[in-house]
């Protein structure tokens, strides 16, 4: 069940990785053919059922680009 | 998808102080991390609307002022410590901090940065080490490691033509007037906890006027250093920081 | 009345500035202007302001860049090797619009140079661009003590009026010569409030205040340069100063400014009692420069001596105003008289040069 | 138009520079205008030292002078440079204690006061420079002695000082004296 | 035949040096000259010279200052606000005589300014005394990759000739433009040896060699101001250097140098191609200013255009040639078309200009 | 009186070295009895047809060329380090010297200096610490003891205002180009002995090829101290060899 | 009197210099001056990026022309900027395949060649800059291609670098190609 | 029996009397009255019996202006 969820301001993203290469759970792959228009190849959210929200990919991001959720048990 | 939003907690996202801008840094530079680190401190101690930034020249000199929400003066290179001690004389509350890289606080301004520390000025210096001269092209900087090419080193860094890498915090840490010095890196997720806790404590001691506070950032420059993003995380931790050891060199509550 | 004491050049200096509200002065020691800072560090922790001694001139100058930020009425002073490493700081202050007062007490040069020499040798610095960029400073050239503390004030007032560097250039003889001045209190009216000032954003209601370089507003870089040209036609059009001394009646004009001037005044003096007909022309702002004035003045005396302490700086600038149309001849430093340390032109030599000028 | 200009000079240690200084500030209690100008080697420790003094009443146009009408010389070299430039008809007063020499010129009067040699008779060398002074203010009627005695009174506050001021002040009126009576 | 490469101007620079006999180089790196020390750093080595990367401009400066010392050839290069940081080395090194080359490739500023501008706004620094004391260095500006490699060559050997600092001023354009050039080597014929050099006394026979200020010899300290103010005048003698293109039939004379002045000249064929009589004039030397050749391609013309990418500065030194025989104009940096970062003045733009005057 | 030549000795006098000129210094300065050590020095290891001195700008300035016999230059204030580093590359068989005061090498030289140690210069360095600016009229040097009243510290120095005396010979020891570092003075015989064994080390240690040698010589200035010279000889031995301790903080065969 | 000249405009990373500083290269071998002016804002990453060509067999004036008489546009911003530049008359080569605009003057001649779409097809985007050096080469005759392949053969020696050579190699022809059988 | 004497070159004296502090054996006392032409009071060498000629007044004297002689014993 997933527990977290993450949005990548795509306008803003640089394409350097560091989210692929930093979420524990591999939830981030890095796409070979998204583009955004500044040129850089743009990372997708993968796999919203492994995800935490644990918060590190937001942390690793240069550009501050990405917004991290979790979901709340209430 | 869970959607209701009442089940939803941001938990992290462009800090409050961070600017939208089309980011001044190149893809995967980590002064773009340390920007949020900075972001962050200065949130959590509440102390934005106190806080007067002094850019140094080289990429934090546009990064810096455009990217975070606080006043801003860039510099001429080198010389943010001398103008932050007119600042912090003049207006003792306020928070005030340099971010410089290691040409403008290494080279060219290490007198006005030892200066300060003479004079035992209580500001807070944010110094990026990405071991060259990032702005103008990759040059070799004080802290190059040896070996490291780079375009004024073509041949790589030897210690007979330019001499060993330096040290800033250990060296600020020898000063009396320093109550802080701290080395830290924001390349892994559990390093930029920890560099956010020593730059929150260099601050805390400027706010409480024990003394200067600096904390060098070891950081990633893919172009100067012809790596990719990912590959420049490993250079930092197999070479930098062979160099360059992390931690605190020095955390008094009372400088002698 | 005002209080009337004694003082020398460099002391007028330091009250000058106090009197205008200066609380904070960023120095470093140089002879011949070391009683500034010396007076500095014993009188303004007295008044709640703060002098910090600067580990070095360029020190000295991002301070006062640094400080000049907060808003705040903001001097340095050195003498010349120390004005050069103010060079990068000067280009900046003036690039970002910062007020702040520099104090030239200028020594020989070029070089070390020595401090106990009287002399005029940084005329072209300081008027045509210590720094790169072709920036200008206003550049003010008292001439005597009650001068030097009056000018002090109009320094920092012109330096907020136009929100940039404004020089006061003095030299060994003016800041050494002891003579009474008022204590008086010089209002040049108001000024705009400050609402660039760096003091944290909370002190304006969370709005922040950057000051990063015109670079970063690439459409806005020639705007920039423009409004910097025209501020400079501003200040050409509006702030040239001089004076004239028995100059509407003289058949040679001596132009002259600072120590140099007051030498040539008792020059003058000299001569009218022995039936020479001198008058004297003494340019205040030596930037802007009185090109008209000088030109009218000329044309109507007909013949022109520069006096100034130097190799011949002053002189490029007159012959410039007057543009061919007399002659114009100089008395530089080969006037002096070379005694122990301190050269010197004297009114005598002054004389003799206009008589040498007589017999043709 | 009261005017009065005279030139001290000698070398470092003599006290050149204290009398001008001295006689200035004492000065601007009875003229509109004076003013005081030390000329000195800063780089050179225990050089020749020399300074001028002005009294006026109307606006002072020159801080310095190359002949004056009036000088104290304190050493043999000033005296040499003294006499090479004085004014004619100027007055200049010699230290004869240390100055052996003549003044050749006849165009000047000089007065060969034993300063230094009346000091040390009143307690000490140092205050030679006060006997000149008081020499040259009798002798210019440029200020009263008065004046001088408020302006060193001024300078030397406290117990600790006393002494010397007791001396100064007596090596003043002993200068004055001097000149009072002075024949050549 | 010498060998014929492409090169950017910035290359010229460090291999007309190299050619000149140039081994050892000190320097920082700034945009927009930072491929000089790049070359030297690679190249030097390999002829046993040495690259040294100095901490900072003033490092620079005070590193050719000793250097320059040893009695070789030594030079640094650097582009504006770092000249700033050399003005008080510049000033020793003419004072204590040392011959030394400076390049600066101009960026524009006051302030920080911006590397990636093509600009020429560190006319007055150069000519008029970056540094204090009123000293004078030769500055030398081509126009072109041949004319930077030529007088690169030629600076060195008016370095030694005359004992002093000489400076070369090119800009963004110049150091980014790549030309053929041809690898020559010039011969401007023999120099006194120079016994002055320290050395350490063993080499001279136990006698010493003692550079220490002017001050010490007080009674020569005129005579010292007198040498420095022949030397000079000599130089304004001889050493004047310009270059005119169809300026004796044209009846508009633009003035200009430099990049500026390669921009006129593609200016004057368009006009020409149009009927539009010009002609140009070229400062190569702006300091000592070709100040009668300049007043005499005036006359002739009966007007002037001045074309400089600053805020008009250059403007000043042709005005005080004409001595306002001639009306003279300018285009300054107002004349730019803005396009990204680099704003430029094209020969369009000139064209224009002419136009206008044309018009009235 | 004995006096029969062949029975009598010149155990000292004026070295070979030190030129005949009416001294520079004032009465007692210190100034005059380091010349004797570097003369002294210079002559014992024989290389005086190799050395090359800079003066700095102080009284150093002064009386370094006009007394000792060598080659000289002055230098720019506090740009000593520079320039030698350029004569040394140049010429590195000649035995370059700086010679700077704590003004000249302590506040506007101290980035000069510092550069010249990260670059690993081979020189040698003698650091003259009076504790003010002597030449300028005694104001504030950063060596100037805590409460010591000077012309720009008219109350005393305090740590406040003007930070901490700043202590150059541990601080260059701290840097890894130095071979050498240590603090003497000349204040009694036998240290003048040990001064003059510090000094021979540095030289020998340029000699050698080793690295940066500096060696502080504290010491007297008597109008600056507004002291008698017998009267400073005590405040060295009781106020500034408490601040300033002797002795050697480095001495390797080898940087690392 | 032969003479070219060629402006190219795109953005940083599409390698608008690179071809300009080959072309110039190249040029040298047939022309007796040739010049090549890269205008960049070194500050800006990624930012907007021209450069001037010219070939000459006369001196050169000029370094930097306001309107050329040939302009290669690599990207919307670029053909933005050089249509409102360009000489009458001139012609506007246009990377089509990431340019869906079209030339508006009707006084220049526009060549709308897919470069990056051919360069892809090739083997790699990055070629699409010599698809368009082709085809420029190709319709001014400016120089041979032969030329220019010798000036990359200069530039890519090594192993390693073949692969990416003959990639060039191949666009560059492909480019001349098109612009052989251009038809508009 | 005395086994050295020294000799002060006068004219360069500075009278700061490091000499006569430095003296092991008291030899060296300050003159009240003897003054070179430089205005500085002269130290005499005033014990010729029991000068050493140890050395130490001429290492300390900063004007490096007296010579000491020792007497061998041949
Ligand atoms: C006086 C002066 N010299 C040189 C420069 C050129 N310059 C700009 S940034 C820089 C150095 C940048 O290096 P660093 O401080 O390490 O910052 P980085 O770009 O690596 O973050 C230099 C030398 C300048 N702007 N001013
Ligand atoms: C650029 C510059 N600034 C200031 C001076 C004035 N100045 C001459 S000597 C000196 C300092 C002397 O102090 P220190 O280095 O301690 O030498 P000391 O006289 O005490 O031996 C200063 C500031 C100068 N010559 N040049
Ligand atoms: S929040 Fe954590 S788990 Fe989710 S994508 Fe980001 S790094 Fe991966
Ligand atoms: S870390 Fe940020 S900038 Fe980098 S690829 Fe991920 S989202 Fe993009
Ligand atoms: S050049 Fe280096 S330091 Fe500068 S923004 Fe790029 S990666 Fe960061
Ligand atoms: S001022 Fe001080 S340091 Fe200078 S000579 Fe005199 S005693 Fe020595
Ligand atoms: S040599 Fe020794 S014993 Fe003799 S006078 Fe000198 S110090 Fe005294
Ligand atoms: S130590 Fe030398 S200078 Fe001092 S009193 Fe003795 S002899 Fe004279
Ligand atoms: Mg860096
Ligand atoms: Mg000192």
């Amino acid at each position: 069940m997933p527990r977290g969820r993450i949005e990548i301001i795509e306008e803003y993203c640089k394409g350097c990785q560091l989210c692929v290469k930093f979420c524990p759970k591999d939830c981030i792959e890095i796409s070979t053919d998204k583009i955004n228009p500044n040129g850089y190849l743009l990372p997708i959210f993968v796999s919203e059922d492994e995800c935490t929200g644990c918060g590190i990919c937001g942390w690793m991001c240069p550009e501050c680009t990405i917004d991290v959720y979790r979901y709340i048990e209430n | 998808m869970k959607d209701k939003s009442s089940d939803v907690k941001k938990v992290t996202g462009r800090p409050d102080l961070r600017l939208l801008s089309l980011g001044m840094y190149c893809p995967g530079c980590h002064y773009g991390i340390i920007t949020r680190v900075i972001c962050e401190v200065i949130e959590e101690l509440g102390v934005a609307g106190k806080a007067i930034g002094l850019a140094g020249v080289g990429c934090s000199f546009g990064g810096a002022p455009m990217t975070i929400d606080i006043d801003w003066t860039s510099c001429p290179h080198g010389r943010a410590p001398a103008m932050a001690t007119a600042i912090k004389r003049i207006y003792p509350d306020a928070m005030v901090l340099t971010v410089q890289g290691d040409g403008d606080l290494g080279a060219i301004g290490l007198g006005c940065f030892m200066n300060a520390l003479v004079r035992g000025e209580n500001l807070t210096t944010i110094f990026l080490n990405n071991a060259v001269y990032g702005t103008t092209g990759g040059q070799m900087a004080p802290t190059t490691l040896l070996g490291m090419k780079t375009t004024t080193t073509p041949l790589g860094r030897d210690i007979q033509t330019n001499g060993y890498p330096l040290h800033v915090p250990e060296l600020a840490a020898t000063m009396r007037g320093v109550a802080y010095a701290a080395r830290c890196t924001v390349h892994t997720p559990a390093n930029f906890q920890k560099a956010k806790k020593s730059l929150k404590t260099a601050i805390q001691k400027q706010i409480d006027g024990i003394g200067y506070g600096i904390v060098e950032f070891v950081s990633a420059c893919p172009p100067g250093w012809g790596l990719k993003p990912l590959e420049c995380l490993d250079y930092i931790s197999e070479r930098m920081l062979e160099e360059y050891p992390l931690g605190e060199f020095k955390n008094v509550d009372k400088t002698d | 009345m005002t209080e009337r004491i004694l003082v020398a050049g460099n002391n007028a200096v330091a009250r000058g500035a106090i009197q205008a509200g200066c609380k904070y002065f960023f120095g470093y020691p140089i002879t011949p202007q070391s009683e500034i800072p010396e007076y500095m560090s014993k009188e303004l922790p007295k008044i709640g302001g703060i002098y910090v001694q600067s580990e070095s001139e360029s020190g000295s100058i991002y301070m006062v860049y640094g400080g000049g930020l907060t808003g705040k009425r903001i001097m340095t002073s050195t003498s010349s090797p120390g004005l050069s490493l103010m060079a990068e700081g000067l280009s900046y202050l003036a690039e970002q619009e910062i007020p702040a007062v520099i104090v030239d007490v200028v020594r020989m040069g070029p070089g070390i140079g020595t401090g106990g020499q009287g002399a005029q040798t940084d005329y072209l610095q300081v008027t045509k661009g210590c720094g790169h960029g072709g920036y200008h400073a206003i550049v003010l050239a008292p001439a005597s003590g009650q001068e030097i503390f009056d000018l002090m004030q109009l320094a920092f007032y012109l330096a907020d009026k136009y929100r940039g560097p404004v020089m006061v250039i003095t030299d060994f003889i003016l800041g050494q010569t002891e003579e009474p001045i008022e204590l008086r209190t010089l209002d040049f009216g108001p000024l705009p409030e400050k609402e660039w000032a760096l003091t944290g954003k909370e002190k304006r209601g969370g709005k922040r205040v950057t000051h990063v370089a015109a670079f970063f507003t690439y459409q806005g870089i020639l705007n920039y340069q423009m409004k910097l040209i025209e501020k400079y036609a501003e200040i050409k059009r509006t702030e040239v100063r001089y004076e004239k001394y028995l100059a509407d009646d003289c058949d040679l004009l001596i132009v002259a400014y600072g120590s140099s001037a007051r030498i040539a005044r008792g020059a003058v003096d000299m001569g009218r009692a022995n039936g020479l007909k001198l008058g004297l022309f003494r340019p205040i702002t030596l930037w802007p420069f009185p090109v008209e004035a000088i030109a009218e003045g000329a044309s109507k005396a007909g013949r022109v001596l520069v006096v100034e302490d130097s190799q011949g700086q002053l002189v490029e600038d007159v012959e410039a105003s007057v543009k061919g149309r007399v002659p114009v001849h100089l008395l530089g430093m080969w006037g002096r008289h070379n005694v122990g340390g301190g050269g010197i032109i004297h009114p005598e030599r002054v004389i003799e040069e206009v008589e040498k000028l007589n017999e043709g | 138009m009261d005017y009065h200009e005279l030139m001290i000079a000698g070398t470092g240690g003599r006290g050149v520079l204290l009398i001008g200084r001295l006689l200035a500030q004492a000065g601007i209690e009875t003229y509109k205008y004076a003013l005081f100008f030390p000329n000195y080697a800063p780089a050179m420790r225990g050089g020749e030292s020399e300074c001028t003094v002005m009294l006026s009443d109307s606006a002072i146009g020159s801080p310095v002078i190359f002949k004056p009408a009036c000088a104290i010389a304190m050493t043999g070299s000033a005296l040499t440079l003294m006499e090479n430039r004085m004014r004619s008809g100027g007055s200049l007063i010699v230290d004869s204690s240390v100055i052996s020499d003549r003044v050749a010129r006849e165009d000047i009067t000089a007065y060969y006061i034993p300063a230094t040699e009346k000091a040390v008779y009143l307690g000490g060398t140092q205050a030679a420079n006060m006997v000149l002074l008081g020499a040259y203010v009798e002798h210019t009627k440029a200020i009263s002695l008065d004046l001088l005695e408020k302006a060193l009174d001024n300078r030397l506050q406290g117990e600790s000082k006393k002494p010397i001021l007791e001396l100064n002040k007596k090596a003043l009126n002993e200068g004055a004296g001097l000149m009072a009576n002075y024949e050549s």
